[in-house]
């Protein structure tokens, strides 16, 4: 199996996108979605190929003199690859319902883009070297702006050009110069088990520089003071936030990070050498802030946006303990977090195409327009905050692990308190919905999501609960992670 | 008495080119221009050099003066009674002056035949001793120009040909008429688009 | 002769300079024009007098005569003068058409009209 | 043989399509003959390319006398390759060339374009392939000479005048030239450029050398606009005819720099140039400022082609300060740009050129949506533009992570980080068009009625050659690297 296939599926939908337009809407749609089938079918092989120890790789293209682009699969860009493509087709469902029932401009557009952004993403889950990761890092920051400023109205403008400006600026004036001293220092940028810096002979404090350019360079996975794009984007369709923002473009800026950790610096170098000791408190002051930020906000996307940095940093914070056990945690909470994000997005989507309702303080009452809808924020809550039944639990638990593994529990503390605020902060919504009773008179009867949008938020919701039963197969492809 | 000559010469130029920088009229600056370099000319035959005499008399002394001149009558003969003298480019000139100067304090003296440029194997002592049997002429400057460097002599020509064509396509064939008769939009004046639709159409 | 001996150079360099200071600071395009004759014929000289040799003659081949000065730098500026004058003539064509687009030939003139044309 | 033959075909087929213009004078003739003799020539190029590859070095001397005592053509890596760049960019900007010069040019004057055009390339393939330093200055008055033409035919007045001050500069570059040619003759009584390469280092104490030195650096860094001598570019390139600037961005600036190239490294040498001279005081700073100040000052530009002129600027600080590195892999990441900045500037000025054909002016600030109207146009300015920045898998990103690798291997961290800052800016400057031309909707009063209007396939198909090879050297840079490791290398090992 080559992980080049992967590409396939995306791209080559794009042209039928470009081809079916608006005149053939439905052929459109359908010819995603046997894309995404595909596309979920190719990485299941490739999931099945990695557990029984296969080795799935692709040829290599060099672009500069010792460097080349290449694919190959390891456990956690399959576990990421599953999981974009898995939400690919659920948010295809879902953004049926919701740009039609929303009449949006330029769907086309939308859907090109989204699908060119997937295939990034696929290029990000599967790369092999650190170049093909940054490539395709800086492909999807290209690829999904014309999706924050999808609007095209003033507003839209501002929140593109501050995503593209912090994005780019992070990525280029950090990011690059960090991945340009790892080669100079290490000569290759191949991710290897154990990592590439041990033996390049770096000081405490140039590991330390180069760790920060490093996290704070990737700025998709939005450390403070590089989250205010993340909020901005906010004004995308609601579909974008939630695949984009909840699991393509943030999703790949941890994964890059949670890569970083384990083969290009190696958990026991950082662990050893304590280089993360400075940048670490940001991570838990970022952790904390966003959590005590998204308390204030009444509009729900923004709440829901503040909420995402700060299960970032959880998952940032895990890669820096730099513990076998923390990292698998960290690699976990990407899904069990897209799941749980991805619902209450869809949700707050759906709110907004039925009810025409920003803010939280008008969801009095609403649990009984929209029960099913409230239902399944209700899980995907449980799941952020890592109750049961929800599939947050295992990931924390994880995460909790290793913080005691590395012998420091004020780590814990941090988590703890952060669990706390998200029940303070996410809880109370449906809670409100369902019990307090509304402002004024309400007409009678349901008046839920356009059913393909239902769906979607159903499925990502018992994902969430089944997520928390079988959490095996993702276990088992974790434990295959090549740590010396 | 050649050193005579020089200096007296020499001398010439130096008030020629103040002449120039203080004069406003632009008509005694091209008479300057062409007296220095019929100055120039003469002093090239003191130093041996008759071929550029000749060539600077004729072309720089006279068919540039007469392209000034020519230029003129379409255009104004005053600069504008104003002195712009600006700090910077005095800096910048003198600077530029000290720099050479300093570069010729340890060059090979005027008339030194041991210098790097007379003693040169296979260029100057070359050519004066073998282009006799390799060109048959007398004259060296016309073998080296002809043969030797006669590649040079092409790309001059080529130049020339480029001036020719550059100055036809600016003002093209017509005749032009002084100042004062131009009329309004002048034949040879930039072309519109309209213009060219009209020529495309007729 | 040798009170020449690095005198000569000098000289020389104080012209070109001198041509090059009206070829910079004067606004009349004209007269940039003219500096720049001064400032090349300047060039030529110095030039001709690098291939200078003390006694010697023209580099005409006669019997009798021993010393000959240098005739490469006399083929240089052959060249060199017929490239100076294409290139006064090109400046000269352009100047007579920003006379008729512009109705002056002194470059403040010049710039201040193109100023405004930007700002409209 | 005619393979014996090469370079001089090189330089003798456009020498001989010029007058051959003038004679025959029917505009679509013209062109017909300066393509074909161009074409001949980009083959020419191209074999006299994979030749030197092959065999190393060749030394053609003209009419038989050997150097030094005539003059002869050099050919290594290192020019074959500005040959090969120049009269390729040269082939496809002709091709563009024709329409927008029939909408702008009188007819009437066409052929005098075409000859022009073909002089001025004459000129660059002379400067690019002579061995001689005298040779040098010949053709690059050739060069100099069309190209103040050429820039002439502009349809605004304001041409003019940016001919005439490009004329100035020109000049007084051309004359420094001529002065350090004649410094470096007096203290080696050489010419050629092997020879003096041989002689300099006997007459390296002489200050004689210095000076030629520093006459010989100021008058190219005028030609190759170098900061804070540019002054004269953003007015010709704003001014001169659309196809004319393409054509100038991709070729004229570079071959400056190569003469700048050929005289510190293979005639000076770099121990010279880079040591005892500590140019790196001067050259350094001068090129840092330029691609910091002036990616700066390029935000500001509204007008299009005025932005990507100081650009350029920027650009030739990039390269300056990869010069200076003086390394195999600083002078490596130098050449690299200079090809892949001419193709994608050369891009970048034709769908600007496409915009101008269609739209009439090409103010930014009233592109409004344009993708809706010219779809090509736009994803081709904006995948140029994205090599401009230095995106991954562009040209631009090959060159700039050559050149910042290099300067860290030698320690200049600052070096790295301003160029990334200066890549920043030009975030800024080419989002900011794209934003205007994608997303901002029209703000006039009555919205013109929006349709299909792209420009002539005969400009969009060169444009997307040069889009395509740019697609083709970013994605698999190492093409051209190795060319460029090549040429560095026949630089820094001097004169056979």
């Amino acid at each position: 199996m080559n992980p080049l296939w992967t590409l396939v599926p995306p791209l080559l939908v794009i042209p039928f996108i470009i081809f079916f337009g608006e005149r053939h809407r439905n052929l459109r749609e359908a010819s995603i979605i046997i894309a995404g089938l595909a596309l979920l079918a190719i990485n299941d092989r490739i999931y099945s190929a990695v557990i029984n120890g296969e080795v799935v790789e692709s040829g290599s293209l060099s672009i500069l003199a010792n460097f080349s682009l290449r694919l190959s699969a390891e456990p956690m860009g399959v576990m990421f690859g599953l999981l974009a493509s898995f939400l690919w087709v659920v948010t295809t469902v879902y953004s049926i319902g919701y740009m039609r029932g929303h009449n949006e401009q330029n769907q086309t557009r939308f859907y090109v883009c989204f699908a060119l952004a997937i295939a990034c993403v696929m290029a990000a889950a599967y790369a092999d070297n650190l170049l093909t990761l940054f490539v395709a890092y800086e492909a999807i920051t290209l690829s999904t702006f014309p999706l924050v400023t999808h609007a095209g109205n003033d507003a839209s403008r501002k929140a593109g050009r501050l995503y593209l400006l912090l994005l780019m600026c992070g990525s280029i004036g950090l990011f690059l110069p960090a991945i340009i001293w790892i080669a100079t220092a290490a000569g290759t940028l191949d991710f290897r088990a154990g990592g590439i810096l041990a033996d390049a002979g770096l000081s405490k404090t140039s590991l330390t520089i180069l760790l920060a350019l490093c996290v704070f360079g990737v700025g998709k996975a939005a450390v403070m003071p590089m989250h205010r794009w993340l909020p901005a984007a906010m004004v995308a369709p609601t579909p974008v936030s939630a695949l984009l923002h909840a699991v393509a473009v943030v999703k790949t800026g941890v994964f890059t990070i949670l890569k970083l950790i384990t083969y290009t610096f190696g958990i026991d170098l950082v662990s050893t050498t304590g280089a993360s000791d400075y940048v670490l408190p940001v991570v838990a002051f970022t952790v904390i802030a966003s959590s005590l930020i998204a308390f204030t906000k009444d509009n729900l996307k923004a709440r829901l946006a503040y909420s995402t940095i700060s299960q970032l940093s959880y998952i940032v914070m895990a890669a820096l303990l730099a513990t076998t056990m923390s990292v698998m945690g960290g690699a976990l909470h990407i899904v069990m977090h897209a799941f749980g994000k991805i619902t209450l997005f869809f949700c707050a989507g759906a709110i907004m195409v039925s009810l025409h309702k920003k803010n939280i303080s008008e969801l009095d009452g609403m649990g009984k327009r929209m029960p099913i809808t409230m239902a399944c924020f209700f899980i995907g809550a449980l799941g952020i905050i890592g109750l049961p039944p929800a599939s947050g639990m295992w990931s924390k638990l994880l995460i909790a692990g290793g913080s005691l593994e590395s012998g420091n529990a004020i780590w814990i503390g941090v988590l703890m308190l952060s669990t706390l605020l998200n029940i303070a902060y996410l809880l109370p919504i449906p809670l409100r919905a369902f019990f307090k009773p509304a402002a004024q008179p309400q007409p009678e009867g349901w008046s839920e999501a356009p059913v393909p949008s239902l769906w979607a938020i159903a499925v990502t919701a018992t994902c969430c609960v089944l997520l928390f039963l079988f959490p095996h197969p993702l276990m088992n492809l974790l434990g295959l992670i090549e740590w010396r | 008495m050649e050193l005579l000559i020089t200096i007296v010469l020499l001398t010439f130029l130096v008030a020629i080119a103040i002449g120039i920088i203080v004069l406003r009229d632009l008509l005694a600056g091209v008479i300057l221009l062409g007296l220095y370099s019929l100055i120039a000319a003469a002093l090239f035959v003191v130093m041996d050099a008759v071929d550029v005499a000749f060539t600077e008399a004729a072309v720089g002394c006279g068919i540039s003066t007469i392209l000034f001149l020519g230029a003129m009558s379409f255009t104004k003969h005053d600069q504008k009674p104003r002195g712009h003298d600006s700090i910077v480019a005095i800096v910048f000139v003198v600077l530029t002056g000290a720099l050479l100067i300093y570069g010729t304090l340890d060059m090979p003296h005027y008339g030194d035949p041991q210098s790097p440029a007379q003693t040169h194997p296979e260029l100057t002592q070359h050519y004066l001793y073998k282009s006799p049997d390799e060109t048959g002429m007398p004259n060296v400057v016309t073998s080296v120009l002809a043969s030797y460097r006669g590649y040079d002599t092409l790309g001059e020509t080529v130049v020339v040909f480029t001036a020719g064509i550059a100055v036809l396509s600016l003002l093209g064939l017509i005749r032009r008429r002084p100042e004062e008769e131009a009329p309004e939009d002048a034949p040879g004046d930039v072309p519109t688009i309209a213009a060219d639709d009209s020529e495309r159409t007729s | 002769m040798s009170i020449l001996g690095l005198y000569n150079y000098w000289i020389v360099i104080i012209l070109m300079m001198a041509g090059l200071y009206i070829l910079i600071a004067r606004y009349n395009l004209i007269k940039k024009m003219i500096g720049l004759g001064v400032f090349q014929t300047s060039i030529f000289y110095l030039y001709i007098s690098l291939g200078k040799v003390q006694g010697g003659s023209a580099p005409i081949l006669a019997d009798g005569v021993t010393v000959y000065s240098n005739p490469l730098p006399h083929v240089l500026i052959l060249t060199a003068i017929v490239v100076g004058v294409a290139t006064t003539a090109v400046a000269l064509a352009l100047i007579v058409r920003i006379y008729e687009s512009y109705n002056t030939i002194e470059e403040d003139e010049i710039k201040a009209i193109e100023a405004l044309e930007r700002d409209l | 043989m005619i393979s014996d033959q090469l370079p001089a075909l090189v330089i003798v087929i456009p020498m001989l399509a010029a007058p051959l213009c003038v004679l025959v004078r029917k505009p679509i003739v013209c062109w017909a003959i300066a393509l074909v003799a161009n074409f001949l020539v980009v083959l020419s190029a191209w074999a006299l390319f994979e030749k030197v590859r092959e065999d190393g070095v060749i030394r053609y001397a003209l009419g038989g006398w050997a150097a030094p005592t005539g003059i002869e053509y050099y050919v290594d890596m290192m020019n074959a390759t500005m040959l090969l760049l120049v009269s390729f960019i040269s082939c496809v900007t002709l091709v563009y060339a024709y329409k927008s010069v029939s909408k702008t040019v009188l007819t009437s004057k066409h052929y005098l374009f075409y000859a022009a055009w073909m002089l001025c390339l004459t000129g660059l393939l002379g400067i690019s392939i002579t061995g001689d330093a005298f040779n040098v200055f010949v053709f690059l008055e050739i060069s100099s000479l069309s190209m103040y033409m050429l820039i002439a035919f502009g349809t605004d007045r304001r041409a003019l005048t940016a001919s005439f001050r490009y004329l100035i500069m020109g000049s007084i570059g051309a004359s420094f030239i001529l002065i350090g040619i004649g410094f470096l003759y007096a203290a080696t009584g050489a010419l050629n450029m092997v020879d003096l390469a041989q002689r300099i280092p006997d007459a390296e104490s002489q200050r004689a050398v210095l000076v030629a030195f520093s006459f010989l650096t100021i008058g190219l860094m005028i030609k190759s606009a170098v900061f804070p001598l540019h002054g004269w570019l953003a007015n010709a390139y704003q001014h001169s005819p659309i196809a004319v600037t393409a054509f100038l961005a991709g070729t004229a600036t570079k071959v400056s720099l190569y003469v700048l190239l050929r005289f510190f490294f293979s005639i000076f040498g770099p121990d010279y140039s880079f040591g005892a001279m500590l140019l790196n005081v001067v050259l350094l700073p001068a090129a840092v400022a330029g691609f910091v100040l002036l990616s700066l000052v390029a935000i500001f530009q509204s007008d299009l082609r005025r932005m990507l002129a100081y650009s350029s600027v920027a650009q030739i600080g990039y390269i300056i300060a990869a010069f200076c590195l003086a390394s195999q892999s600083g002078l490596t990441a130098g050449i690299v740009h200079i090809i892949n900045h001419g193709i994608i500037k050369t891009a970048l000025f034709m769908s600007v050129g496409c915009i101008l054909y269609k739209v009439g002016h090409t103010h930014s600030h009233s592109l409004d949506n344009l993708m809706q109207k010219m779809p090509l146009t736009v994803t081709a300015f904006i995948l140029s533009g994205l090599g401009l920045i230095g995106v991954p898998l562009t040209v631009g990103f090959v060159s700039k992570f050559s050149l910042i690798s290099a300067a860290m291997e030698r320690g200049w961290w600052m070096v790295g980080a301003l160029v990334l800052l200066s890549s920043l800016f030009a975030i800024v400057y080419i989002g900011r068009v794209v934003e205007i031309m994608l997303f901002r909707k029209s703000r006039t009063e009555t919205p013109a009625p929006v349709g299909r209007s792209e420009a002539p396939l005969m400009m969009l198909v060169p444009m997307y050659v040069l889009i395509g090879i740019s697609i083709w050297f970013g994605v698999s840079g190492s093409t051209t690297l190795s060319v460029a490791a090549d040429a560095a290398a026949a630089l820094l090992g001097g004169y056979q």
